[in-house]
């Protein structure tokens, strides 16, 4: 029994609710933004491992069948999930530190937005229970709308409104699926349902079964922004301010492994649920690079591409060996980290200039060098170029789609990565080294301090991971080889 | 020459495709990548369905890559499907919904 | 009684079929946004519709009542928990849904979903 | 039997909303739709759910509606 497990949530829900009742005191916000920011990625590696039960109800054994009931809901914490915990609080704490030293009077409920939606990924990753999964899906695509909607940028009321929609879809479907899974196992405990189909207690090619998995699927497909949902996603990074699109990002792909580790779990006795997610993925890096080739506004083009990176993600999960399964998850970090960098890069390049067309822009390598060359790493880590990060998980991918006997998956995933790297060099050219147009006009001269240290920050992870990839792969190769038993 | 004059009115419908403005030879040659890009990945991904059958994954891409290449300018076509209006966007997640609950209920016990 | 569970069970799917029908054929942003409530309606029914048991007792364990009785006899409280929640979040998605309706209300003076959602991209260039 | 006319009351209201012109006519139906669903509720055997439904449903998303038509325009247009 570990009391720092269920921290990792209630500590920045507690925050998100202190923060926007004293909204009136900026000094206090700020400070407790900046505190409880520093504790989010020290809380997950200072806690051991182990599993969780809210209210204590220890797990029940029945006499007769032998098997583990668990009545109460579940945190289970393990290496994976201490790893991907750390980075998004991490990500959160250059987030708030970015937004703090940009406006001097901080905005309580933009904080509270923040840490709200920190806590619900934070609770995805780490349940054990199918319906706390939803009802922190729920509040994580309102703290995403919430994000949205706040920013200044013209039309991200209209595209909040969208996603809003959208999601009033894709959530109850979820909900459907979710009640067709209860209709059937009689429990909403996801270590339970596993145990009953494994133990043949069930008849997995019934209808109703494979209903609850389509529906649940839909439901993934909103949370993780593949088609059909890859225009709406990719439009509300390019509608968020730029720290906010850099954590939005890492939610989105949070809440993709873990919804998609659940259904994993549950269903992989199914080839149909493997068959759809390779498919489903497969669409996406086509749609996601190819539309992302084709932009102009360059906020909307990393968005493409960070749909596009997804479907590496679900290649890997859905190529289901073990080693594909760490591979996709080391992809997933790998993202995380990328994305963000690229977000924050661009978003310095948009408060240096106040534009976002790649047409009107040219020449910044002049004025911004270091912002330039920290967004050249990025994205050559972003297309698996050798040293950096990205090339490992890439390369992690090639080899896992060949073992399994999908050379026609490496030679896409190759040529999606060829695609990416063209997306990134055409807009890197337009922007920092073609000859500078003359209505250009350098706005604002100095990048701000914090988005350069927290593209540092980021870069550092970037290039250790891509140095030392054994440290993360071998912690995930031994969670996924449990979950695979 | 007729597949020289189609690649040659593809770079003339592009400039439709973009928001007025200049549109530089740099977002031209994308989207020529990103034609290309779509006929050889949907190809190579239509080769997939030999684990199905093989037959099946020789017609299909056979047949895939014919129609692809007498389309060409298929990136506008792609791009007025994925425009940012609500009603595309409802109408292909409603549409897709569809989809997988009929390949899950009477496909669901096939694969 | 097979037939109320069953009657349960379609008149959810209708719900949810009429959600989905409304998020496509109807123009009007609030009627639509009033369809799409619909959907998490039969959703919330047939989590409710699960737990129902024929002829049953509600689940609330009386002092001087038989506890094997009562286990045999009453209806599965679990989902009712769940919808509880479900039913607390929808309501709080149409109220933001309806927020933000309003705000944009203000800027185009039209209810119509294909005037004020339409595709931004291109219109965002002639602005600057 | 009353479960029966509980369900079509739910139905044919929902539809009904959908049809309707005024936006206000529409978000009283909406109304009727949830009191029906929550009284449906009390029957099949879920008093608890039965009380947030009728309090939800019937009163807060009406009259959420409503307001929403009120600070914009009750024609359907």
């Amino acid at each position: 029994m570990n009391e720092l497990i269920p921290l990792m949530v209630i500590v920045p829900m507690m925050a998100a609710l202190l923060l926007s009742a004293f909204s009136r005191f900026n000094k206090v916000i700020k400070c407790l933004a900046l505190v409880v920011g520093i504790c989010l990625p020290i809380i997950p590696l200072a806690s051991n491992y182990g599993l969780h039960f809210f209210g204590g109800y220890q797990p029940m054994v029945d006499n007769v069948t032998n098997i583990l009931y668990h009545p109460a809901i579940t945190y289970s914490f393990d290496f994976m999930q201490q790893i991907f915990i750390a980075m998004v609080g991490l990500l959160t704490f250059l987030v708030i530190f970015i937004y703090l030293t940009k406006y001097k009077k901080a905005s309580g409920s933009y904080l509270f937005l923040l840490f709200m939606g920190t806590a619900a990924v934070t609770a995805l990753i780490l349940t054990d229970d199918i319906f706390h999964m939803f009802v922190f899906f729920e509040i994580l695509a309102l703290a995403q709308v919430g994000i949205v909607a706040a920013s200044s940028i013209d039309y991200s009321y209209e595209m909040a409104l969208k996603y809003m929609i959208l999601g009033s879809i894709g959530s109850p479907i979820m909900l459907l699926g979710i009640g067709f899974l209860l209709a059937m196992t009689g429990t909403v405990n996801v270590t339970d349902i596993v145990s009953i189909v494994r133990g043949g207690l069930l008849d997995v090619t019934s209808p109703v079964f494979l209903l609850s998995l389509g529906l649940i699927f839909f439901g993934w497909l909103y949370a993780s922004g593949l088609p059909p949902f890859h225009t709406i996603k990719s439009g509300i990074y390019s509608k968020a301010e730029p720290h906010g699109a850099a954590l939005l990002q890492s939610f989105t792909v949070i809440s993709m492994i873990s919804i998609v580790l659940i259904m994993f779990r549950i269903y992989s006795t199914l080839p149909i649920f493997e068959v759809l997610i390779v498919l489903f993925s497969v669409v996406a890096m086509i749609l996601g690079v190819s539309m992302a080739l084709t932009q102009t506004d360059f906020r909307r083009m990393i968005g493409f591409l960070a749909v596009g990176e997804l479907g590496f993600i679900g290649l890997g999960i859905g190529l289901g060996t073990q080693y594909a399964l760490t591979a996709g998850l080391f992809q997933a970090l790998n993202e995380i980290v990328i994305t963000a960098l690229l977000f924050i890069g661009f978003g310095a390049i948009v408060h240096a200039t106040n534009e976002v067309d790649t047409r009107k822009l040219g020449g910044l390598l002049a004025y911004h060098p270091k912002v330039g060359i920290m967004l050249l790493i990025g994205g050559l880590a972003m297309a698996g170029v050798p040293p950096l990060s990205g090339f490992q998980s890439k390369l992690m991918l090639v080899q896992a789609s060949l073992s399994c006997g999908y050379p026609e998956l490496s030679i896409l995933t190759i040529m999606v990565s060829i695609a990416t790297f063209v997306v990134f060099v055409k807009t890197f050219y337009s922007m920092f080294l073609s000859p500078k147009p003359h209505d250009l006009e350098v706005v604002d001269n100095e990048v701000p301090k914090a988005m350069v240290f927290a593209m540092a920050i980021l870069l550092i992870v970037i290039i250790a991971l891509g140095l030392f990839p054994d440290v993360v792969t071998s912690g995930i190769s031994n969670y996924v080889g449990g979950l695979l038993l | 020459m007729r597949l020289y004059d189609q690649i040659f009115n593809v770079v003339k419908k592009f400039k439709e495709l973009f928001s007025p403005g200049p549109v530089t030879n740099a977002d031209v040659s994308g989207s020529i990548t990103a034609e290309i890009f779509i006929i050889v990945s949907i190809v190579i991904a239509a080769l997939l369905l030999r684990h199905v059958s093989l037959l099946l994954a020789a017609l299909a891409t056979l047949i895939l890559a014919i129609v692809l290449i007498n389309n060409i300018p298929l990136l506008p076509k792609f791009k007025i499907e994925q425009e940012d209006s609500l009603e595309k966007m409802l109408f292909y997640a409603v549409f897709v919904l569809g989809l997988i609950v009929i390949f899950l209920y009477w496909g669901g016990t096939l694969v | 009684m097979a037939e109320t569970q069953l009657a349960i069970l379609f008149t959810s799917i209708a719900l949810v079929v009429i959600g989905l029908y409304a998020a496509i054929f109807v123009d009007n942003i609030i009627k639509k946004i009033i369809g799409i409530s619909f959907i998490e309606e039969g959703a919330n029914l047939f989590i409710v519709g699960i737990g129902y048991k024929a002829g049953g007792i509600v689940p609330i364990l009386m002092p001087n009542m038989n506890t094997t009785w009562f286990a045999s006899n009453a209806s599965y409280p679990l989902p009712y928990g769940l919808v509880l929640t479900s039913i607390v979040i929808g309501a709080s998605t149409l109220a933001v849904m309806l927020a933000l309706v309003m705000v944009l209300y203000r800027k185009y003076g039209t209810l119509s979903t294909s005037v004020m959602l339409a595709d931004t991209s291109k219109q965002e260039e002639y602005d600057e | 039997m009353i479960e029966f006319i509980l369900m079509i009351i739910t139905i044919v209201s929902a539809i009904l909303a959908l049809i309707q012109k005024d936006l206000l006519k529409a978000a009283i139906l909406t109304g009727f739709s949830g009191g029906a669903l929550a009284v449906l509720f009390q029957v099949l055997l879920a008093p608890d759910v039965a009380l947030t439904q009728a309090i939800v449903g019937a009163a807060i998303v009406p009259v959420f509606i409503a307001l929403a038509v009120k600070k914009t325009q009750r024609g359907d247009a």
